[in-house]
């Protein structure tokens, strides 16, 4: 079964690789991604009493933890490759074979992620996740978008180097201790109490800072602006929600090591700066911001912030946060595949040349909207119950300061990112030398709705499959606490 | 029974705006379909208020709800219905006025939307007074507060109106954060979401004072509260007047709603709270009626009016808070009593204000005072409704805003005279200020109403406005039979407030009677009844005595010039400008004067305007600052992969040495 | 002697004698200027004659132009029905009917000011403004008052108030009751648009308050205006007698003693007004907050 | 054995040096191959006993980092046809100075580090930190997007040098893993840096401050 998860993405990459036509080969894209979600849920929610699914002598192990990522993947892949036939037919002039191939490796990559208890195993994944999504962001061939491919890729390699060095690190700090040296993540766990503190500790920052700056906490996130920006919507969904949440598991591991031997409280310390830290930098890049795409990716940052914050606060905020994850990717997608829209609309993304999107393409410009208002926290969308949440996590243990500045921080970037939206959204339409021809279709106009009405789902009701596996993954964040 | 009228009344007015919207059938059906609901709607729930007051309580409603800490509790309560029926009522009125005042074939554009959200709104309202839950409070909280700032920006092609709507949904969200804290505080003391009454001894005081604060924040913005209020008088002006009808009149009803059901779940409240209250209270009371004063768009004058009244409801609660800290009944009773009969009364004479100058306003494309004049004689209906609106809100008998008034009077000065016990010397203070306040709304109301209505016209406009439609006149007409009908019986109020106030404070025993032998409401009625009689008489002794007698009609005597023209009559702004100067160092009005040079000077002008000095001298300043401040940042992100990769660099040091 | 008797006096007094007070003024003026001066009874006379008159109405103006003086009377004589007078504890009473007395005004002066603007004049419309704007200051010295009678009588209405216990009080807290008697009889000038406030006998354009206000009342619309003012200067003169007039037990001589004071109170005003000049208008505010300030400091001094 | 490692780190170090301070890129290039070819010598001295997996290891190492990615980056220079000036951001002998700070820094630093016994008196770790540290001085102070892909080749050989110390932990498949997204990352920067220079007729980094606040 785990190899199946991982391999059929390739295979799928390879088909799609070969089909020599333009024209059809998007549509590989949601073919291939309803098979890979339809296997995932089989995996995820095979019934109790048979053994997990685990491959390679549990290198690869699905836990309760991957439950939850891996399904989320799935999903967000599957509504993303439902846009992008539409997307790709307004871009007939550019050839799609490497960027519909590359988006298969990357689901597959991202899905060995998930799999892997392998840290080294988990590091090629993830750097190989760096690698194949490169190409994707440079799909427009112009000068921005090479150079947002170049930083991209050379910052996030570089941290990703870091990584491997912790990963080292960790190793070595087992055999320090007299164990016999080993990446295994559950043999790990289990000797963490006897590991040895200093190289734990060094370990532990290495990772950090390596994955968080794949992940984009301030103050490595510097590589996300210019990607999310010149990437296409598609892309940016797919790195936002995707990958972010491939180097969060990676950050949640190491941090369960942590938590396991004698490093838990410096971890959970410097998980609450940095996620305030991240926060703070988004709303202070947000404000005025007249690219509506790059607001987008400091709404990222802000969000990564929210994620460690939840993890460093501990407790229900854990759960919390595991809750954001799934509502924050899904609505970045509301998010990117909308502005992504009114961006083909106008030729531009700068607030000076858009407005009136909501005359102008009135679907996606009321889904932009509110897209907006649900990633800030109103209800009744998603984001608000998991940023509640940790808010009453932060105020119920006690730990005003953090969740005083939580809220101050979210009341900033709402003002910071609802200029730039209202601005984008409001006003009359100005007028357009060349108008383009894009106008909101079912096709580019559904997925989006699919997003949105998942995002508003999750804000008035939680399925409770989704509730297990999320107290699963909590519980499985928490033990020895 | 009377929560599952309730709830299906809400559902239904939430619904109203959505066929409408779906359908594009094109003229004025959708229009009519979408009021026929929200109408049918807003009945059930009068119904199901009917019902409760009748018969009584119902039971409460509890099911499940499948997100974390949450579950769909809705009771009606005392309190609850109190605030439902301006709710229902004035959303009502508001939407059949709509019919006329905001035609599909007038504004295709905004139309659908304005009823869509018109909808939401009503039920989002209905649905957080009823909740029992703080994250079900929360949802309808939200889905009233973003539905409203879709209905501002109705006309968001406006720069106006863009603006007013931005600074209103940055005020409201600041207010849902607090909120957040709020309630993330209550269950951390309660260990539960529910609303309901805290075992406050165990609360450490430090976490108490928080909590304050945060309600204090959260629902004083909504409630527009002084210095919280800056989000309001612009989006009053901008809004279609049916919505800023129910803006005024309702919404920043539920910030009061919010400040009397959390301090309703604390029985011990430290005596500081009601003094800082009380003193907010005066404050906004007095603020908001001086810049009204100030003003020379009718609909903004309105809203800072109710500002003012805001205050003197604020004052109402006050008092109680301290009388429920002092154990003193009596100042509950009244001083409750007084502001929730004002949050009634508020809502119809300031909906029937808002909505007879919406009449205006559609007659003659201006919100400017000193552009109109004269209209009593074009627009009678409407000019009389205005002024017994006038009247009403000046805290004038026969009508009901004095009814509250005197409560609130009553136990204001109760706090110097009851004898036994501990006094409280320090609120009576207030009644004075009551005092001053009212006689600044009849000053306001005096120029209000002279400029726009009586006199002649000013501007062409004017000459030419016509009579409301009935669908406009009819909201009126009930709007004012409330008022009259509140000012003249006020008796049948009593139970309503009696059982909202022991809601309120379970402690008391028998409220009703204390209330009645508090409070000599019937005095009231008899003195309004004879106070109208005597008129009616005196009335008619003097037309008799008119028309037996020789009249002669002539031009207003302009004191032997022999050519007056409209223009030379006595201006708002010449009204207003002794008051305005009088209070300049708050008000900060700014005028323009250019120097006569000449000998004989030449045509010259004269401006002057009030602005909010809270919003244009505090908040935006400030908001500017940080904004420059942060743009300062900017040079970290200067595009050099190379300082990009340092500061990964120094991230990394700095954790390693972190400890 | 019992109440009925009382009330038909308090009645008979109250609707009667006003008029008599603006005469006793002028009177008292014209002596100190070493004129002869009207009759004293000359205001019942030019009332007579008012009602009798015919009368010239705009062509600008509405009902509410009419409704006016109506409204100004009728408050003012309700008014009148909740103070007491004389011997009398007021026929009409009931705990708060302070606040009536004061918005019954406020209503008064409301359509007063309404009809001054209905005629569009703007002489009218300046007197209008000035009216409500120094009402606005009168009003917390009023209440001010009003609070220290209630923290000492323990009652919250004015018979109460204004009853037997308060010439007691005069030793205990006199301090206090003197600044209200000053306060209040500064609100007296104030209200009735006596010098310093305003000059009545001026030129009608050239009054600055109450006089202009009425400029295009004519015949028994006017005489209802006039008879109004009287009633209303009656009242606050019976305000600040009550304040200070002993009590006995001999209802006769109470009401003597009654008469007697308000007419005195007349013949002050008429000294004041021969001895001051006309403020300035810009000066007439600080006159009012002075008074709001002393009557205030007669509370604190009580709640101290 | 571990008397042959320790020139074989120290002529490690003093690469880095060579590469910090050689003025073209050519050199640079060899610097870092040889670097490479060092390293992959190495296990033979750190580990006794290696079996065929780890003859295997070192080949590959050898052939990747002496041979492969050197010679794809002089071809993609040549491609380029880019002038052969490193001229860096910060002047040589001030990177050198850093370099030989950070070196010391890194020794003393290691020596704070608790070792194995079995590692206590090696250069190992030292010579890993210190290639790390030159690594992103590379980095940071250099202006041709090539020379930043040869920094983050010497960061790798500095993180390599370390991984040394538990080669048993790395499963072989790991360190292919490893070696080969080393290989495809160096490849698609290569790519890139084709593009780079087409588009901007330099492969100056100076070009790529288009997306800024």
């Amino acid at each position: 079964m785990a190899y199946l998860l991982i391999l059929f993405p390739l295979a799928m990459a390879a088909v799609t690789f070969a089909l020599p036509s333009n024209r059809w080969r998007p549509w590989l894209l949601p073919a291939g991604a309803l098979v890979q979600l339809i296997l995932t849920l089989v995996a995820v929610f095979q019934p109790t009493g048979q053994p997990p699914v685990s491959g390679l002598d549990n290198w690869l192990l699905l836990d309760a933890l991957g439950k939850v990522i891996l399904s989320f993947l799935s999903v967000l892949f599957f509504l993303c490759s439902l846009y992008a036939p539409g997307y790709l037919a307004l871009r007939v002039d550019r050839p799609n074979r490497v960027f519909c191939a590359n988006l298969f490796v990357t689901l597959s990559m991202m899905t060995l992620v998930a799999l892997s208890h392998h840290l080294g195993l988990m590091w090629v994944a993830m750097e190989a996740t760096t690698l194949v999504s490169a190409p994707s962001i440079y799909f427009n061939q112009n000068a921005r978008s090479i150079e947002a491919t170049w930083k991209y890729l050379l910052i996030c390699s570089v941290g990703i180097a870091l990584a491997l060095l912790g990963s080292f690190f960790l190793a070595y700090a087992s055999l320090k201790s007299g164990l016999e040296s080993t990446l295994l993540f559950d043999p790990l766990i289990e000797a963490a109490p006897r590991l040895s503190p200093q190289w734990l500790h060094a370990a532990f920052v290495l990772l950090f800072v390596g994955y968080g700056t794949k992940m984009g906490l301030a103050p490595m996130h510097t590589w996300k602006p210019d990607a999310y920006g010149e990437a296409p919507g598609i892309v940016g969904t797919i790195l936002a929600g995707g990958l972010t949440s491939c180097a969060f598991l990676a950050i949640l591991r190491v941090y369960q090591i942590c938590r396991a031997g004698a490093e838990a409280e410096f971890a959970r310390e410097i998980m609450i700066f940095i996620g305030l830290l991240s926060m703070a930098v988004a709303a202070v890049f947000m404000a005025r911001q007249k690219d509506f795409k790059r607001m987008l990716a400091y709404s990222s940052v802000e969000h990564m912030g929210i994620l460690v914050l939840g993890i460093g606060i501990g407790g229900l905020a854990v759960y919390g946060a595991l809750l954001h994850l799934i509502n924050n990717g899904l609505t970045k997608g509301v998010l990117f595949l909308s502005a992504g829209n009114i961006h083909r609309a106008y030729g531009s993304k700068l607030t000076d040349d858009v407005s009136g999107a909501i005359r102008r393409v009135p679907l996606s410009g009321a889904l932009f909207l509110a897209g907006f208002l649900a990633i800030t926290g109103s209800p009744p969308f998603g984001p608000f119950v998991s940023e509640f949440t940790i808010v009453n996590a932060a105020v119920g243990s006690g730990q005003f300061v953090a969740g005083g500045l939580f809220l101050l921080l979210l009341a900033v970037v709402f003002i910071g990112m609802g200029a730039t939206v209202l601005a984008v959204v409001q006003g009359n339409v100005p007028e357009q030398k060349q108008p383009a021809a894009f106008h909101d279709s079912v096709a580019t106009g559904a997925p989006i709705l699919l997003f949105m009405g998942l995002v508003l789902l999750l804000g008035v009701y939680i399925p409770a499959p989704l509730e297990t596996l999320l107290r699963d993954a909590a519980g499985f964040l928490e033990v020895g606490r | 029974m009377n929560e599952w009228l309730l709830i299906a009344g809400v559902v239904l007015t939430a619904l109203s705006g959505v066929p409408g919207y779906l359908t594009r059938y094109p003229g004025p059906v959708t229009q009519w379909v979408t009021t026929l609901i929200a109408v049918s709607g807003s009945t059930l729930g009068l119904l199901a208020l009917c019902m409760f007051w009748t018969m009584g309580e119902g039971q409460s409603v509890v099911l499940p709800w499948p997100i974390p800490g949450a579950e769909f509790a809705v009771a009606l309560d005392g309190l609850a219905a109190l605030f439902l029926l301006p709710v229902f009522l004035v959303s009502l009125v508001g939407s059949v006025y709509g019919l006329a005042y905001w035609k599909e074939s007038e504004h295709p554009d905004s139309g659908r939307k304005l009823r869509l959200f018109y909808g939401i709104l009503t039920a989002g309202m209905g649905l957080l007074v009823i909740a029992r839950n703080s994250i079900l409070f929360l949802f309808g909280w939200e889905g009233m507060a973003l539905s409203a700032f879709f209905l501002v920006t109705a006309e968001d092609g406006k720069q106006e109106a863009r603006e007013a709507g931005w600074v209103y949904l940055v005020a409201t969200h600041i207010a849902t954060l607090c909120l957040f804290g709020l309630f993330a505080i209550l269950h951390a003391a309660s260990g539960s979401f529910a609303l309901a009454p805290l075992a406050w001894d165990k609360v450490s005081p430090r976490t108490a004072t928080l909590a304050f604060t945060l309600t204090l924040l959260g629902f004083g913005i909504k409630a527009g509260i002084m210095p919280l209020h800056v989000w309001l008088p612009g989006s009053h002006a901008v809004a279609p007047t049916h919505v800023s009808a129910i803006l005024s009149g309702v919404i920043i009803k539920m910030g009061i709603y919010g400040l009397v059901r959390i301090t309703s779940l604390i029985p011990h409240p430290p005596v500081e709270w009601g003094e800082i209250i009380l003193a907010l209270g005066v404050a906004s009371g007095i603020l908001g009626v001086v810049f009204a004063i100030g003003q020379h768009d009718l609909k903004r004058l309105l809203a800072y009016h109710s500002i003012e009244n805001i205050g003197i409801i604020v004052i109402g609660l006050g008092l109680a808070l301290v009388g429920r800290s002092l154990g003193r009944s009596g100042w509950i009773i009244l001083g409750l009593g007084g502001s929730l009969l004002h949050v009634w009364n508020h809502a119809f004479f300031k909906s029937l204000l808002f909505l007879s100058a919406g009449s205006v306003v559609h007659a003659t494309h201006t919100r400017e005072i000193d552009h109109l004049g004269g209209l009593a004689k074009r627009m009678p209906v409407t000019a009389a409704c205005f002024l017994i609106g006038s009247v009403a809100i000046c805290g004038l008998p026969p009508l009901n805003g004095f009814v509250s008034e005197f409560l609130i009077y009553l136990g204001l000065f109760g706090t110097l005279v009851s004898g036994d016990g501990p006094s409280y010397a320090g609120a009576a203070f207030a009644a004075p200020a009551l005092a001053l306040i009212g006689a600044l709304a009849i000053a306001c109301f005096a120029k209000a109403y002279g400029a726009v209505f009586l006199g002649t016209a000013r501007t062409h406009h004017a000459d030419h406005a016509n009579e409301a439609p009935w669908a406009m006149l009819a909201p009126l007409l009930v709007l004012v039979a409330a008022c009259v009908v509140i000012g003249l019986t006020p008796v049948v109020v009593v139970p309503a407030l009696a059982r909202a106030i022991s809601a309120w404070a379970p402690e008391l025993r028998d409220v009703e009677a204390e209330l009645v032998a508090l409070a000599p409401l019937k005095w009231v009625s008899v003195m309004s009844l004879a106070l109208l009689t005597a008129l009616a008489a005196a009335g008619f002794l003097l037309r008799y005595r008119l028309r037996t007698g020789a009249v002669e009609h002539g031009p207003t005597w302009a004191c032997g010039y022999v050519a007056p023209t409209p223009r030379m009559q006595y201006t708002s702004s010449s009204f207003a400008q002794s008051l305005v100067n009088l209070f300049g160092r708050v008000l900060r009005p700014k005028t323009l004067r250019p120097p006569t040079l000449a000998l004989f000077p030449q045509k010259s002008e004269f401006q002057s305007k009030v602005s909010d000095v809270v919003l244009d001298e505090a908040a935006l300043p400030v908001f500017r600052l940080a904004g420059y401040l942060f743009s300062r940042f900017r040079v970290f992100q200067q595009g050099s992969v190379q300082s990009y990769l340092l500061y990964l660099f120094i991230a990394l040091i700095a954790l390693l040495l972190w400890r | 002697m019992n109440a009925a008797i009382q009330n038909t006096m308090h009645v008979v007094v109250a609707l009667v004698l006003p008029p008599l007070l603006p005469g006793v003024i002028a009177k008292t003026k014209a002596l100190f200027a070493g004129r002869v001066g009207p009759p004293v009874l000359q205001p019942y006379y030019d009332l007579i004659k008012l009602f009798r008159k015919g009368s010239v109405i705009s062509t600008t103006t509405t009902g509410v132009f009419l409704a006016g003086p109506v409204v100004g009377l009728v408050t003012v004589t309700m008014a009148l029905l909740l103070v007491p007078l004389g011997h009398s504890d007021a026929p009409i009473s009931f705990t708060g009917d302070l606040v009536l007395l004061a918005y019954l005004l406020g209503l008064g002066r409301f359509f007063t000011a309404l009809a001054a603007l209905d005629t569009g004049s703007a002489f009218e419309g300046m007197g209008a403004a000035r009216e409500v704007t120094f009402a606005c200051l009168a009003e917390p010295a009023l209440f001010l008052g009003l609070l220290v009678l209630a923290k000492l009588s323990g009652s919250l209405q004015l018979a109460g108030m204004l009853g037997n216990s308060l010439a007691s009080h005069w030793s205990g807290a006199g301090a206090s009751l003197a600044l209200v008697l000053i306060s209040w009889f500064i609100v007296l000038l104030a209200e009735n648009c006596r010098i310093p406030f305003d000059d009545p006998n001026t030129h009608l354009e050239l009054t600055m308050i109450h006089e202009v206000m009425v400029l295009d009342h004519s015949g028994p619309a006017l005489g209802m205006i006039l008879y109004g003012a009287a009633l209303k200067l009656f009242l606050f003169g019976a305000l600040v007698v009550r304040l200070v007039m002993p009590r006995t037990t001999f209802a006769w001589l109470d009401w003597l003693i009654f008469v007697g004071a308000i007419l005195g109170v007349s013949v002050v005003v008429g000294v004041v007004e021969s001895s001051l000049a006309r403020l300035r208008l810009t000066h007439v505010p600080v006159l009012l907050v002075t008074a709001c300030l002393l009557s205030a400091f007669g509370v604190i001094l009580l709640v101290r | 054995m571990s008397q042959f490692l320790d020139p074989f780190l120290i002529a490690a170090l003093a690469l880095n040096f060579v590469a910090l301070g050689v003025s073209r890129i050519r050199g640079v290039i060899s610097a870092v191959a040889l670097q490479g070819v060092l390293l992959g010598f190495l296990p033979l001295f750190v580990h006794t006993d290696i079996g065929l997996r780890g003859v295997l290891l070192i080949i590959v190492t050898i052939g990747l980092k002496g041979f492969v990615i050197p010679g794809f980056l002089v071809h993609a220079m040549r491609e380029a046809e880019i002038q052969h000036e490193v001229n860096p951001i910060l002047s040589y002998m001030s990177s050198l100075l850093l370099g030989a700070v950070g070196t010391g820094l890194a020794i003393v630093f290691s020596s704070t580090l608790p070792l194995a016994e079995q590692h206590a008196d090696l250069l190992l770790v030292p010579a890993s930190l210190a290639t790390v540290w030159s690594g992103f001085l590379m980095l940071t102070t250099r202006r041709k997007a090539i020379m930043q892909v040869l920094g983050y080749l010497l960061l790798e050989n500095g993180i390599f040098l370390f991984g040394l110390l538990l080669l048993e932990a790395m499963p072989f498949l790991v360190e292919v893993g490893v070696l080969l997204d080393l290989f495809t990352g160096v490849f698609v920067m290569g790519i890139i840096i084709h593009h780079i220079s087409r588009e901007f007729a330099s492969i100056s980094t100076e070009h790529l401050t288009e997306l800024k606040e």
